[in-house]
């Protein structure tokens, strides 16, 4: 069974969604919903909801990176400052606590910051090559759907695409 | 690993310096506690130390421009204070005051320095490492006393016209442009001191070994010397004068002279001052 | 020095670089390197000697008069600082700044390194050969040249080197032996002749209870400033002593008093006579004092004392009523009290006191009295500067030497003493570095500083007993083409007496030999090497002497009473008060950038000459700080800046001597002016001594204006801060003190 | 019909709440891409002429740095006591003014205000080069910068570590911290559009977007992550701006300067900081608005409400400043009491006065409607704000120095020379350089997230006219009445 | 399938970087310090006189107190002076005409000091104290001499012209610094060095 790509350009966003909302229901053999996958040059996060749950990691990422800067950069500094004992202050332990807290926040912060990037691109899945199918006016002002069918369902996409108006349909062998 | 380390030694690396027991003769790297006691009374304000001190720590000289853009390198100054009630002349004369690095225990200067160029030493001592120094100049920002010294220009090129680098001091380095220095209480001479002692088995005995101020002082008004040794002249006066090292605020009686400069800062000075006297019914 | 018979000068020659490296900047080498930098061993240095570690050699100060015993620390073959030798009496192991700076003369970048001949205006450099020659030409036994011919003006002096002086005078056949100091002593001293009938009495501070000093710096520029600040130290210690000063301008000295008062300059002696006339109301001294004095004191009542001083009546009954109270009391006269064409007068005045209140004995004794006149102090004086000057004016020189002074700048100007010199048809200079006098001579000789140097030195105030303090080099000399003057001394003796000198090779050896000399006077019983060398190792020779009787009766203190000077001159309505710098005193040391960069500790101004001037006055002419004025006297006019000082009288402006010179080096030229220049021919009547106090000057303000340069910041008080604490005395408990 | 709460919410706020036009909502998104893509290639010709000017005076900068390099640190005249001058209150100046890219950018954002969304791009790439001039004044005052790495913790071959507990090296984690997560920050967002400058580009610059947008395709789990990460990191930057500049204040008030150890000033910092971004972002908006062609996008009613946003902030910053002087005064510490006095009337008074006068009396003009939409006007006041928060940061680090604790050490010769001067205005060169050069390089206004705001504007006014097709679901008491 | 790779390899990155960084360890990783690590062989010098070192202290078993005299007393350990080589040498006359040995006749009878290189040369700014180290270990602890020599300066004995073998790094006299020794052959009290910034920075 043979699997081919399929993008379908609107311009009218509601097209677009009541277009996906009809496939979703539609049920046809060799298609799934999670083939589906949208492009757009703004975010829609109520199509999304349509396509179903397409969970998102990122969130664990910054908790890891969070709590990694933060318990990591006070042992780092703690154990630094302990092993260092050629500057002893004048007033102060060797391991004080306060100036510790300030750069432990920063360090929590900045963890936080890079591991959620991490997450994100390893969520995004970036950097990427394009997908063939990939077209530059999604970039401007038009919605695209890649839909990811056997060969035998897609004339019936096709055939939905159409019926919602869309603007261009590009197969895989059209290029 | 120092995981372990950091929860073995936890309380020691909380101790909070100045602490009572801090400096002991029974224990191991803490049997000297350099400190000076200073007699106002008797201090002519002669500046035969500031010269001493040029001498010895190979301060630059730099000239009268420099000087007069608050750039001069003396490590220590003898300041002249006019009496504020007076009225047509400085009848009861001037005050004068030698003023060098107070060698705080707990120093402001200390705390502040990114690269940690400033320390405690186990003598007690505020170390100024030059080597170390990168120039934030945040320790005199905060020093109550003003009397670290930044080097503005490269003296080591201009304060030293041949031959008088033959008169440098090879035990101290020369400072190069960029780096703050301070009184180091000679800590050269210190040193030298302390492991001569050590090769004979003893401590360093009262008096061996002083700064170069203490050694010029005419009227001998600097008394240096070790005060955990509790029978050193300097550990007897500041016990006689009612000066507590640990203690940022003197109970003491009326009559004595002793006290600390700009104590109520905390910093824990390491030079007590004698107050001046002045006869008033002459 | 030891049995190869290498003597010192060649055991600091092979100690070139031993073993470490001069560490000179830390920012030199700061890797960890292999075989980029030299170790040279030492081919066969003393046993004593370890790379790294320093050596001290006892040696004297020659920087002022004092004749402080120091110790040098030499490492690598080079002298590093000086440090006071314990050994010593008169320093007792302390230092002054002006002493430390001994290093800075030693390398000294304008020291001058070989010998320069006068070639048309300016001076050329000549080999020693040629120097020689042309001195033995000159001077030399062909020459021709008689003794009255000949002068050699010298500074104060003492020891061997004196003597050689003295002897190459005599084989000249020349009395013309001028001993010049700026600053000399020498008013005080025939004051002291009258009143003690010695020069210079011993004065026991530690002993007083109460100093009064009439303008006396004895901290900063007297006798022995080491000495007496040890002094002073004990002096202040339970019992606590009182000190109080009365001058014109606040020295030092002033500075540490409990009770300063300012007195119109000259006057001193009518206040000491107003405090006597109120002691002797005191029924006690009705039999001690002669009625004659008590007579003579009697119409300086408050009132007429105040109007003459101007100082308030009752400070007269009250410094009287100190005197009462605290005895014993030492009461001394200094530069400013002396200064005046009545100087001998005041100061005998002023030591009336002490003998009305019996001090002669308990604080005040006679010094001891050294066996050895040969060496004795001379310590210079005005008036040999101007018989000197006069002989020169009247053509009667064709040759001088001149060392260890520099008559061109210290001379005032009404001498015209630079064109005297340069009617002499040959001056030769020895000097360090080629200073105004050098530029004026013919011939000016390099010699070795005073810590590379041998000789021997004696003070002309003694605290205990006799000290010869012995000097010795510190290090080998720095430049191949400097010679000792020793050794130009001995060379110049054996033209005329090589008979007699003929067992010295050089000076050194001369030394040792007059120093083995005086081994009987000190009761050493051991070798006379190791006599010797004990004496070169502990730096002094000390010699228990019997004291000098002092007298202590009435009848030598032929009291004649000074005349009330405090006339008002229109035209120059101020007194000028010259004053003495402790690290300048006649300017011969300006050269030192230490020196130079040490505040002044009253008005912490450096690099600079200043005119110190009273708040009120100046606030009446409108002067602030940095103003330029001109000080104009008859003689001539400086244009300073002031500095607005409360510490002086207000009828009176002060400008501090030794700066202003033309030519003695890079930290010195150009830098303020030379007070020197503007003095009037005021002499002391009795000794005919420059009046150094004498001059009066007018003051006009100009429209320039310059920052004065000091370390004071732009307040002068504590602002509240508890940093200076005072404590009064009666409140203080010193005797329970440590 | 309104299918969402979201939707609902912005009808009723539609229906309810008057506002001004900040975009035209009819503007085609092929227009948007067409108008910031223009801003890459033809700007005006002020762009060239403020370019030229700022790389001229970076230039001066560079030489004096040169020189004070080669020189040593005495030719800035700074002196003993007096060891930090306009250096350290130039570098607060340009940390402050890093604060405002953040307030628009994560504040805002997480506030929903959309009328950010044209002006946030530039205001965050103010950020992120202030905060390269604010690192550079850490090098340009160190006496020593040829050590600088010594106060980064790194293990090295002599054990040393930096002292944590200096706030110099708080100050250096913070501001790395906040300069390497704001340059993210600025570089995730415009991700997508650098995805529109790769479709639209060729030749060379066609690879350098390629790149630099690392493949963006817009799909659904793109945006999805995107959103998520881009309000994440918006989470940890306010924060993060907050302690920057309090840590900055810490410098200060940790130590025991009278004028400096003063409690309030990590707010106080804090609020100087925004009040100056906010006045610089007026500034670059009229510039940028000017010399890119703007004015379709950087409209005048986004511009009142920086300005009414600003004035907000200059009263807060008024009050703390007040906060500041009270305490002191009332606290009675000798030394801090004289060291205010000494502002007041010594030596630094003119410059304090004016510090007061520009940044409390002067945005009181900000409250009149008719000199917010002003723009020449606007330019001035805002320039004025500026130069009085300069102000503000050199008499808090001055007049310290010159009258501290210690009375001998009071003033010598204190006023910078040429050399601090030269570097101060070669900081304003090398910024503006940056910044144009940005703008240039990148589309500085947000192309995707206009369009999101054209789109929701849109949407709302769909939302009114179909207020009466509401779903009943969502219909709640208060709501739009069926 | 990459990226949850990059994910999972990010992760075990930060947690071996972690533990292995330095300050969790006492001592550090070795070779951290410098680029060659602490046994860091230095150049070879080229000396005047190609002194062999294994003559000497090997083969003949001198002591390197005997010549470097300095080590027990002062901060240098000094390089010998001339008249102690020719003591010696001017009495065994069976190595009188080996070309060093001429060599070294040939400086002494100019009276030349001879210039040696530095091998072991610390930065100016750093006092080592020979005299503490000597001390310490050869007096006090009674360790063979070549031992307690070696702990810096390598095998000497070994050598012909010596060569420096350690880094001589700041964090390796640390390392050293923070162990803690023996105080005397007898007690078994133990103590580290000192560490301050003042014993060893001038």
């Amino acid at each position: 069974m043979s699997k081919s790509h399929m993008l379908a350009l609107f311009t009218d966003f509601d097209e677009a969604s009541n277009a996906i909302r009809e496939l979703k229901a539609s049920n046809l053999e060799g298609f799934n919903i999670k083939d589906v996958t949208l492009k757009s040059p703004i975010e829609h996060p109520e199509i999304e909801e349509l396509l179903g749950k397409r969970p998102v990691y990122v969130q664990f990422f910054t908790l890891f990176g969070a709590i990694f800067g933060g318990l990591g950069g006070f042992t780092f500094i703690s154990s630094s400052q302990a092993t260092f004992l050629l500057q002893p202050k004048g007033g102060k332990p060797v391991i004080p606590i306060p100036p510790d807290m300030v750069l432990t926040y920063e360090l929590f912060i900045l963890f936080g910051v890079y591991i959620t990037v991490l997450g994100f691109f390893i969520g995004a899945k970036l950097p990427m090559k394009r997908h063939k199918l990939y077209n530059a006016r999604v970039s401007e002002d038009q919605i695209g759907i890649l839909i990811k069918a056997d060969d035998t369902a897609m004339p019936a996409i096709k055939d939905l695409m159409t019926r919602h108006k869309a603007l261009e349909i590009i197969g895989e062998g059209s290029k | 690993m120092s995981i372990t380390n950091l929860l073995n030694n936890w309380s020691f690396y909380r101790n909070k310096r100045p602490y009572r027991g801090q400096y002991d003769l029974n224990k191991e790297y803490s049997e000297y506690k350099w400190a000076m006691a200073l007699d106002l009374d008797i201090c002519t304000g002669c500046n035969a130390c500031t010269t001493a001190c040029y001498a010895e720590n190979n301060l630059p000289v730099v000239g009268k421009k420099r000087f007069h853009h608050g750039q001069v390198m003396h490590w220590i100054r003898i300041e002249r204070y006019w009496d504020e009630k007076m009225v047509d002349f400085p009848e009861q004369g001037a005050s004068f005051l030698p003023m060098m690095c107070q060698q705080c225990e707990a120093a402001p200067c200390e705390t502040v320095c990114p690269v940690g160029a400033t320390s405690h030493t186990n003598d007690g001592l505020n170390s100024q490492n030059y080597h170390r120094c990168i120039g934030s100049r945040y320790c005199s920002a905060n020093c109550p006393y003003k009397v670290r010294y930044f080097n503005f220009w490269n003296y080591p090129s201009t304060a030293w016209p041949a031959p008088l680098p033959d008169q440098l001091n090879p035990d101290v380095t020369v400072r190069t442009k960029g780096i703050m220095e301070k009184c180091t209480f000679c800590v050269q001479r210190l040193n030298e001191a302390k492991s001569r002692a050590r090769t004979e088995y003893r401590l360093v005995r009262d008096g061996e070994v002083v700064p170069a101020c203490v050694q010029a002082c005419p009227t001998s008004a600097i008394t240096f010397g070790n005060i955990v040794d509790p029978n050193s002249k300097v550990a007897k006066m500041w016990k006689n004068q009612q000066v507590d090292l640990y203690k940022d605020l003197q109970e003491k009686d009326n009559t004595v002279r002793g006290y600390r400069i700009l104590e109520d800062l905390r910093p824990f000075p390491s030079v007590m001052y004698m107050e001046r006297i002045r006869d008033t019914e002459a | 020095m030891s049995e190869s018979g290498i003597n010192r000068r060649d055991f600091l020659k092979v100690l070139g670089l031993g073993g470490s490296s001069l560490a000179l900047t830390g920012c030199g080498n700061t890797d960890i390197r292999s075989g980029d930098e030299l170790i040279m061993p030492n081919v066969s240095p003393e046993d004593f000697v370890v790379p790294g570690l320093s050596v001290f050699y006892a040696s004297t100060c020659t920087q002022c008069g004092s004749a402080c015993g120091v110790m040098g620390r030499v490492r690598e073959g080079r002298v590093l600082k000086m440090e006071g030798n314990p050994q010593s009496k008169i320093s007792g192991g302390k230092i002054c700044g002006l002493g430390q700076a001994a290093v800075q003369v030693q390398y000294n970048p304008d020291r001058l390194t070989q010998p320069m001949m006068k070639v048309g205006n300016g001076l050329q450099p000549v080999s020693w050969d040629k120097a020689m020659a042309t001195l033995n030409e000159k001077v030399g036994p062909k020459s021709g040249i008689k003794g009255e011919n000949f002068a050699f003006m010298t500074g104060a002096m003492s020891g061997h080197l004196k003597v050689l002086v003295q002897n190459y005078l005599d084989s000249l056949d020349s009395k013309n032996h001028f001993a010049y100091e700026a600053l000399s002593p020498s008013i005080g001293f025939a004051a002291n002749k009258q009143v003690y009938g010695v020069d210079m009495p011993r004065l026991h501070f530690d002993k007083a209870k109460l100093i009064v000093s009439f303008g006396s710096d004895f901290l900063g520029t007297g006798a022995s400033p080491v000495h007496f600040a040890a002094e002073y130290a004990k002096f202040r210690k339970a019992p606590r002593g009182t000190l109080v000063q009365i001058e014109p301008k606040m020295t030092m000295t002033g500075a540490n008093a409990d009770r300063w008062i300012a007195i119109i300059p000259g006057t001193e002696g009518i206040f000491a006579l107003g405090v006597a006339n109120q002691l002797l109301k005191h029924s006690e001294f009705t039999n001690t004092v002669p009625a004659g004095i008590a007579s003579l004191v009697s119409k300086y009542d408050p009132e007429t004392v105040s109007q003459i001083t101007g100082v308030r009546p009752e400070l007269v009954g009250h410094v009287a009523s100190l005197l009462w109270e605290k005895t014993p009391s030492i009461v001394i006269s200094g530069a400013s009290a002396e200064g005046h064409a009545h100087g001998v007068q005041n100061a005998v005045a002023i030591q009336l006191l002490n003998k009305i209140l019996g001090n002669v004995g308990k604080t005040i004794d006679g010094q001891a009295k050294s066996p050895f006149p040969q060496i004795a102090p001379e310590a210079g004086s005005f008036s040999s500067l101007k018989a000197m000057n006069d002989a020169m004016g009247g053509g009667k020189l064709q040759a001088v030497f001149i060392h260890g002074a520099n008559p061109v700048f210290t001379a005032p100007s009404f001498m015209g003493f630079r064109d005297n010199l340069r009617k002499v048809p040959f001056k030769v200079a020895f000097v360090n570095a080629a200073d105004e006098t050098a530029q004026e001579c013919d011939l000016v000789l390099p010699i070795l500083t005073a810590v590379e140097e041998f000789g021997s030195n004696i003070a002309w105030y003694q605290p205990e007993g006799v000290e010869i303090t012995m000097q010795q080099p510190l290090m080998n000399k720095l430049y191949p083409d400097t010679r000792s003057m020793g050794d130009i001394m001995l060379d110049l003796v054996k033209q005329r007496r090589a008979d007699e000198y003929k067992n010295w090779p050089d000076f050194f050896s001369y030394l040792k030999a007059a120093v083995i000399n005086m081994k009987p006077a000190v009761k050493y019983t051991d070798t006379d090497e190791h006599f010797w060398y004990d004496t070169l190792s502990s730096g002094v020779i000390h010699i228990d002497a019997p004291q000098e009787q002092i007298g202590d009766s009435f009848a030598e203190a032929a009291l004649s009473l000074p005349e009330v000077q405090n006339v008002q001159d229109p035209k120059f309505p101020f007194y000028l008060v010259p004053s003495e710098r402790h690290y300048f005193r006649d300017g011969r040391h300006a050269n030192c950038g230490w020196l130079q960069e040490s505040p002044d500790p009253l008005t912490t101004i450096v690099w600079d000459s200043w005119v110190e001037i009273h708040p009120k006055t100046a606030a009446s002419m409108g002067i602030k700080e940095g103003d330029y004025l001109e000080i104009a006297s008859q003689n001539g006019t400086l244009k300073v800046k002031a500095y607005l000082f409360p510490g002086i009288h207000p009828d009176a402006v002060s400008i501090p001597l030794g700066q202003g010179h033309e030519s003695l080096g890079r930290f010195a030229n150009g830098v303020g002016v030379n007070p020197f220049t503007i003095l009037n021919p005021v002499f002391e009547k009795d000794t005919g001594e420059l009046a150094m106090f004498g001059t009066r000057v007018s003051v006009k303000k100009t429209s320039d204006s310059e920052i004065v340069v000091k370390d004071e910041g732009p307040v002068s008080t504590q602002m509240g801060r508890k940093l200076v604490v005072t404590l009064p005395a009666d409140v203080a408990q010193l005797s329970k003190e440590i | 019909m309104i299918n969402t709460f979201e939707e609902r919410d912005v009808a009723v706020e539609k229906r309810f709440i008057h506002k001004e036009k900040d975009i035209r909502e009819d503007i085609a998104w092929a227009q948007i891409n067409k108008d910031v893509l223009k801003s890459l290639e033809r700007p005006r010709m002020l762009f060239w002429v403020i370019f030229i000017a700022s790389l001229a005076l970076f230039m001066v900068g560079v030489s004096c740095e040169i020189y004070q390099y080669q020189t040593g640190m005495g030719v800035a005249n700074l002196d003993n006591p007096h060891v930090w001058g306009l250096y350290i209150g130039t570098f607060i100046f340009w940390i402050g003014m890093s604060h405002s890219g953040t307030l628009l950018s994560a504040i805002l954002h997480i506030m929903h205000a959309d009328w950010r969304k044209p002006i946030y791009r530039f205001a965050e790439a103010m950020t992120t080069f202030s905060l390269m001039t604010a690192g550079l004044f850490v090098m340009v005052h160190l006496g020593r910068v040829w050590q600088f790495y010594y106060v980064v913790a790194y293990p090295n071959e002599r054990w040393t570590w930096p002292n944590f507990q200096s706030p110099l090296v708080w100050d250096a984690t913070a501001i790395f911290t906040y300069l390497t997560s704001s340059m993210i920050f600025l570089y995730i967002g415009m991700i997508p559009d650098l995805a529109i400058c790769r479709d639209n580009a060729t030749g060379f610059r066609k690879s350098f977007y390629t790149f630099l947008s690392l493949g963006w395709m817009g799909t659904d789990r793109q945006w999805a992550n995107f959103r998520v990460t881009y309000l994440t990191v918006a989470c940890f930057l306010i924060p993060l701006a907050v302690s920057v500049h309090s840590i900055v204040a810490t410098d200060f008030a940790v130590s025991q300067q009278p004028g400096w150890h003063i409690t309030s000033f990590p707010p106080y910092f804090v609020a100087g900081a925004l009040y100056s971004g906010c006045a610089a972002i007026i500034t670059l908006f009229i510039v940028l608005r000017y010399v890119f062609r703007f004015e379709e996008y950087m409209t005048m009613p986004i511009l009142e409400k920086t300005a009414k946003l600003t004035f907000a902030i200059a009263m807060v910053w008024t009050y703390l400043n007040l906060v500041e002087y009270s305490s002191t005064w009332y606290g009675d510490d000798m030394y801090a009491k004289q060291a205010l006095i000494y502002r007041a009337t010594g030596d630094f008074a003119p410059y304090w006065w004016m510090m007061n006068f520009l940044g409390s009396v002067v945005p009181f003009t900000l409250a009149f409607k008719r000199i917010r939409n002003n723009i020449p006007a606007m330019l001035v006041i805002s320039i004025l704000l500026n130069v009085g928060m300069w102000l503000e940061r050199w008499m808090i680090v001055s007049p310290t120095f010159a009258n501290g604790i210690y009375p001998w050490t009071w003033d010598h010769d204190q006023w910078p020379s040429l050399v601090q001067w030269g570097i101060v205005a070669g900081s304003f060169g090398w910024f503006n350089m940056l910044f144009m050069l940005f703008c240039k390089i990148f589309p500085s206004v947000s192309m995707y997230e206009v369009k999101e705001m054209v789109y929701h504007r849109s949407l709302v006014r769909k939302g009114t006219e179909d207020a009466t097709q509401i779903n009943p679901e969502l219909a709640v008491e208060g709501g739009i009445a069926s | 399938m990459i990226h949850r790779l990059l994910a999972v390899l990010s992760f075990v990155f930060l947690c071996v970087g972690t533990a292995s960084a330095e300050p969790l360890k006492w001592g550090g990783p070795i070779g951290s310090q410098t680029s060659d690590g602490y046994n860091a062989l230095g150049p070879v010098v080229k000396q005047p006189i190609e002194f062999p070192h294994y003559r000497h202290a090997r083969d003949m078993g001198i002591s390197c107190l005997y010549c470097h005299t300095g080590a027990r007393r002062g901060y240098v350990s000094v390089i010998p002076r001339i008249d102690k080589c020719i003591g010696c040498h001017q009495n065994i006359e069976s190595v009188r005409n080996k070309p060093r040995i001429k060599k070294l006749f040939e400086y002494w009878e100019k009276k030349e000091p001879i210039p040696w290189k530095k091998v072991n040369d610390l930065p100016d700014y750093v006092r080592f104290n020979h005299e503490r180290h000597v001390q310490r270990f050869y007096f006090r602890q009674n360790r063979p001499i070549r031992e307690v020599c070696g702990y810096c300066h390598g095998d000497v004995a070994n050598m012909t012209v010596d060569r420096r073998v350690k880094s001589l790094s700041m964090g390796w006299c640390i390392s050293c610094h923070q162990k803690d020794h023996r105080e005397n052959d007898v007690s078994m009290k133990t103590s580290h060095g000192p560490y301050e910034c003042w014993q060893c920075h001038k």
